[in-house]
């Protein structure tokens, strides 16, 4: 299966996505850290934006990352319970929500922007998460400019 | 075509020096990249220049040498938004862009035959100390009658230029006075306000006019002072801070009636000021 | 003088080939002018478009420069590039919009390159108002709907054809292509002259609004005029002699460019110093900046009212603050003499 | 219309106007308020423009119709005194958001309410009347006299958007009453306008949002009308960091009204300020029933409608639905 996959990337090698991914700093970002030290293989797509907790990610984030053509994005924290200050997952939890659905209402095509629960034990299921997210931005293709700004009219800090 | 105003002439940044204790205002000194440049920048103390840091945008500042120093122009500028952090991290050697000279100047022609009483607080010092080095310069030093310089700050952490207070504390050719608004370890000098200071050390109003740069609260009651002390409206001096963008009186914001501070000003008397409106 | 429309446009379309043309068209916003490339696309019967063709002339967005850094290094790029264009259509309050902009942009030490670039590459050819609607206001800013004042050719719709004025020398340069003029009929120059001694219905008085406004800048007028405002910029975006601007700059990486956008004195931020300080940050002082710059101001700097009657901003404004009423509250003001 | 206690334009719309007179009066006499925010007639046709009443003369300009389309929650906040606000039902469920949200001061604020059983779309007959040179409104019907044709309308084939949709149109906080209440009507199914929307296929919903997002000209009237965009500063004027260019880019209007439209699920009351005051027609509360939608159906939420309702976003609960999480 992975072999297969590492097939379908070389073939379309012409196309990389570019994956902002916004982790919280106590699960995720720790999951991902495991990922690394337990060297279980995952597409070099991301990159990664540690945040102090899932609660903290403002939908802008997410709306600039696609406007400065990131071409999908990746949110990850702790699993609901498991947050490091008791309840910013779940607050998250609910903007999440309506992120996720407004912007697919406006026409954002189903997996440029992705969500998950990654705890700082799940080494190999971040791997896995980045691989899903990858595999389904790569086959949109790049970001087809529903949040991305053209013309160089980004503007970044 | 004449030129395009809106495109910056490109200068190199060739020292930024940390000028306060408080680390919130730096001096920058920019270097012409050619003759053909500087033979361009001609200005007159007073006029100020749109400085770009490439990548977090441009603003104005009071350009704070004297075309007697020749080669250069420095800027002091205080650290408050996102041209102003820029340009503070920014490495020497950095190329950055430089519009200008803008506006108009301190009526130098006019000052001719006079004395000056320069009167300046915090960092808004620039521009005047532009003017006391035009008129120390011995090409000019002649044409002015005795030069009183009166500059205050918070503390003496805050003076600007502070190696050239202290040549100018020793030249006979100008006489300064220093204070800050409360006593401070080591300071030997004058403490109280520059309203107060003004009132105990303004050189008499005859044949002289009066230079006034400073915060809105410090301008508020040093006028007064003035006033009593003898100096009529036509012979009192400022130059004036506004948001500006273009520079050059289109973009519209910096208006006090009918004028744009950017082109009309940014220096005033206060016979002018008080034929427009009261909104700065 | 006339030419049918179906020769006018067949001239239309060829020059097409030439020109970048912009007339009005009907689209999902209303109508508005858009870039064209044949008559058939030009909206027909229309009172006015909803956003001035300023945008041609002073673009909502625009780029000055560009640049590149690399390490200490930069490289700037000038970015005005333009063509030859034919603004079609133009309302005479429009045409007379863009007299005023040249005025602003222009002035005793700076032109403004980007403007008169494409000032000078575009030929204006205005179309009187056969149909007035109930918030122009022209005729009271001396214009009329028919008036050719600020048009290099100026036409005036018969229905299957155009009564055609030669304006300018730019106008009569583009029109050496067209021969086919002929004669108006009598009924023709007589609809011609109902439509030239045509009237707004809506009037305002201005004749001493500019020597009123010298003494009422600290009236109690203001106090309560703005109170309604949202201090939006619809009124200022839809009016096509507003023209105030901010510069700023769109980064991406070591790239970026210096663009400047539509900007308003309505806007809380647009006065904000970096200390903090707003010398305009109450909403009457804003109001008054707005009537000031307009009626007094302008007329100071520039000797002509930055108001065209075009009544844009009256059918834009979500709370009807109708600018129509505060000249007349301007006039009905008394004057404390002391 | 069944649910209509009493009729537009009528007897009872008069005594109304009277009614909230009277109050305004004696609140003013009683210097109990400072000014009474209402509304007067405007200077165009089936346009009532707001008007603020601060002495006794001018009571006699305040007026009460369906042109009533301002949301006057707006001007509470910019408003400085004791004030009193007459409030139709959309209007006193913003001011309960913003009592929520400490930017008003309930002592402060005397609330006149009024039911309301819409207000009129203008842009609607426009479409077809070209503009309104003359209009009258009685028994329920509205006569225009327009530059392209004259037409008759009932009110609710010209009602707004927004009260087509209204479940609240009586005043949910208010300090007195005036005038009758209205049935809440029954609607086959709520939010029938965003079930259609979601209907169709993602790609026709881009391509609907991009023609609505070109047409935006980022004047922020959608955001000033609006009684709860009260942020000191915008996001969008926020130079660091710098969200958004000045550009007009519609990829850029949709992150403007997608940040703005976030900003406010759970706490938009719907009453379709933003899109009235949108002077080229963008559809702004197509993205805000969206999101009044969710709220609805994901946390049974419904912003403004009681004082003691905690805002959607301010709570949570262990199991909130979480349908959104990638599949791994």
């Amino acid at each position: 299966m992975i072999m297969g996959e590492c097939q379908v990337t070389t073939e379309t090698k012409t196309f990389e996505p570019k994956i902002a991914a916004f982790l919280c700093n106590w699960c995720s970002y720790a999951g991902a850290d495991l990922a690394g030290v337990g060297r279980f293989q995952y597409p070099a797509t991301i990159r990664t934006i540690r945040v102090p907790c899932s609660g903290r990610i403002n939908p802008l984030y997410i709306l600039k990352a696609m406007a400065n053509g990131a071409d999908g994005v990746l949110i990850s924290g702790c699993h609901p319970g498991d947050c490091h200050y008791m309840s910013g997952n779940y607050v998250a939890r609910r903007k999440f929500a309506l992120i996720d659905s407004l912007l697919k209402y406006v026409g954002l095509e189903e997996g440029r922007v992705s969500f998950s629960w990654v705890s700082a034990a799940e080494g190999v299921r971040f791997a896995e998460v980045v691989k899903g997210v990858t595999e389904r931005v790569t086959a949109l293709g790049p970001n087809n400019g529903v949040f991305k700004v053209q013309d160089g009219g980004g503007t970044n800090e | 075509m004449e030129q395009n105003p809106y495109l910056p002439i490109t200068m190199k940044l060739i020292k930024n020096l940390c000028e306060t204790e408080d680390k919130l205002i730096n001096t920058f000194t920019l270097e012409f990249l050619s003759k053909e440049d500087e033979e361009n920048f001609k200005y007159m103390p007073g006029q100020f220049a749109e400085l770009s840091a490439y990548g977090a945008g441009e603003a104005p500042f009071g350009i704070a040498t004297s075309p007697t120093e020749p080669g250069i122009i420095k800027f002091s500028v205080a650290k408050v938004g996102c041209v102003s952090n820029a340009l503070h991290l920014m490495e020497e050697g950095t190329m950055v862009g430089v519009r200008g000279p803008m506006g108009n100047y301190y009526p130098m022609e006019e000052f001719k035959g006079k004395n000056l009483v320069i009167i300046g607080g915090g960092f808004a010092f620039t521009t005047l100390r532009s003017m006391a080095v035009y008129m120390l310069d011995e090409k000019h030093r002649a044409d002015y009658g005795d030069i009183t310089v009166i500059y205050g700050a918070r503390n003496p952490g805050l003076l600007l230029y502070k190696e050239e207070l202290a040549e100018w504390e020793t030249n006979p050719n100008i006489n300064l006075v220093t204070t800050i608004d409360r006593p401070a370890e080591g300071w030997t000098k004058r403490v109280g306000f520059i309203p107060t200071i003004t009132e105990e050390v303004a050189p008499s109003s005859v044949n002289t006019y009066a230079v006034v740069c400073g915060p809105p609260a410090m301008i508020k009651y040093t006028l007064p002072v003035l006033e009593k002390l003898g100096f009529p409206p036509e012979r009192i001096y400022t130059s004036l801070e506004m948001r500006m963008k273009c520079g050059l009186g289109i973009c519209g914001r910096c208006n006090i009636g009918p004028k744009y501070v950017c082109k009309d000003g940014p220096v005033f008397s206060m016979a002018q000021l008080k034929e427009l409106p009261s909104e700065y | 003088m006339k030419i049918t429309k179906e020769k006018f446009g067949q001239s239309f379309d060829a020059l097409a080939a030439d020109y970048q043309i912009i007339a009005p068209v009907s689209d999902a916003g209303g109508v508005n002018y858009k870039a064209v490339k044949s008559f058939s696309e030009v909206k027909q019967d229309y009172l006015n478009s909803k956003l001035p063709p300023k945008s041609f002339l002073f673009p909502q967005h625009e780029k000055l420069l560009s640049y590149k850094k690399e390490g200490k290094d930069v490289t700037i790029k000038n970015e005005l590039k333009v063509g030859k264009s034919i603004l079609f259509g133009v309302r005479p309050c429009d045409a007379k919009a863009m007299l005023l902009l040249d005025k602003v942009f222009k002035n005793d030490e700076y032109t403004d390159p980007y403007y008169y670039e494409r000032r000078d590459n575009s030929v204006i050819i205005g179309l009187a108002c056969n149909k007035i609607s109930p918030t122009c206001f022209c005729s009271s800013m001396s214009i009329s709907p028919a008036s050719s004042e600020g048009s290099d050719i100026f036409l005036i719709d018969l229905g299957d054809s155009y009564q055609v004025e030669v304006i300018t020398e730019k106008g009569k340069a583009l029109m050496a292509g067209l021969e086919e003029l002929v004669e108006l009929s009598a009924e023709e120059q007589a609809l011609v002259d109902t439509i030239k001694s045509a009237q707004t219905a809506s009037k305002v008085d201005v004749s001493t609004i500019t020597a009123k406004l010298d003494k009422m800048f600290d009236s109690p007028f203001w106090d309560t005029l703005h109170e309604k405002c949202l201090s939006c910029n619809a009124c200022s975006f839809a009016c096509p002699t507003c023209h105030c601007f901010d510069i700023s700059e769109e980064v991406h990486k070591n790239e970026g460019s210096r663009v400047r956008t539509w900007d308003a004195c309505m806007a809380p931020l647009f006065t904000l110093h970096g200390s903090g300080h707003n010398p305009r940050d109450k909403k009457k002082a804003r109001w008054r900046q707005r009537m000031m710059h307009k009626f007094n101001y302008f007329v100071h700097n520039n000797g002509d009212i930055a108001c065209v009657g075009c009544g844009r901003c009256i059918k834009s404004c979500p709370v009807n603050l109708d600018i129509r009423q505060v000249i007349d509250g301007v006039n009905n003001v008394e004057l404390v003499v002391d | 219309m069944v649910y209509l206690k009493y009729k537009t334009g009528g007897e009872q719309m008069s005594s109304i106007v009277d009614d909230i007179r009277a109050t305004a009066r004696q609140l003013l006499t009683d210097g109990k308020v400072d000014v009474v925010i209402g509304y007067e007639k405007g200077s165009l046709p089936l346009k009532a423009t707001p008007c603020f009443v601060r002495s006794p003369q001018d009571i006699d300009k305040l007026i009460w119709d369906e042109t009533c389309e301002n949301n006057l929650a707006a001007f509470s906040t910019l408003t400085e005194g004791k004030k009193a606000i007459i409030a139709k039902g959309c209007d006193s469920r913003a001011l309960v958001v913003l009592l929520q949200e400490n930017q008003l001061v309930r002592d402060d604020l005397y609330i006149i309410g009024v039911s309301c059983q819409g207000v009129i779309n203008k842009k609607k007959i426009e479409a077809e009347t070209g503009e309104i040179l003359e209009a009258s409104i009685a028994d329920g019907k509205v006569t225009v006299k327009g530059m392209v044709c004259d037409k008759e309308y009932t009110f609710t084939e010209v009602k707004d958007a927004s009260c087509q949709t209204c479940r609240y149109p009586n005043p949910v906080l208010e300090d007195i009453h005036i005038g009758g209440s209205i049935d809440v009507p029954q609607q086959a199914a709520v939010f029938a306008d965003v079930a259609e929307m979601e209907n169709k296929t993602a790609g026709e919903r881009q391509a609907y949002f991009q023609e609505q997002m070109s047409k935006c000209i980022r004047c922020y009237a959608c955001r000033n009308a609006c009684p709860l965009c009260y942020c000191k500063e915008c996001f969008v004027d926020c130079n660091s960091p710098k969200w958004l260019t000045g550009g007009v880019d519609q990829a850029e209007n949709l992150f403007f009204q997608a940040g703005r439209v976030l900003h406010l699920a759970g706490r938009c009351v719907e009453c379709g300020a933003c899109s009235r005051a949108c002077p080229q027609d963008v559809d702004i509360r197509a993205l805000n029933r969206k999101m009044s939608k969710d709220v609805f159906t994901m946390y049974k939420h419904e912003s403004g409608i009681s004082m003691d309702s905690n805002p959607a976003l301010n709570e949570y609960s262990a199991d909130d639905p979480e349908a959104f999480l990638v599949k791994e």
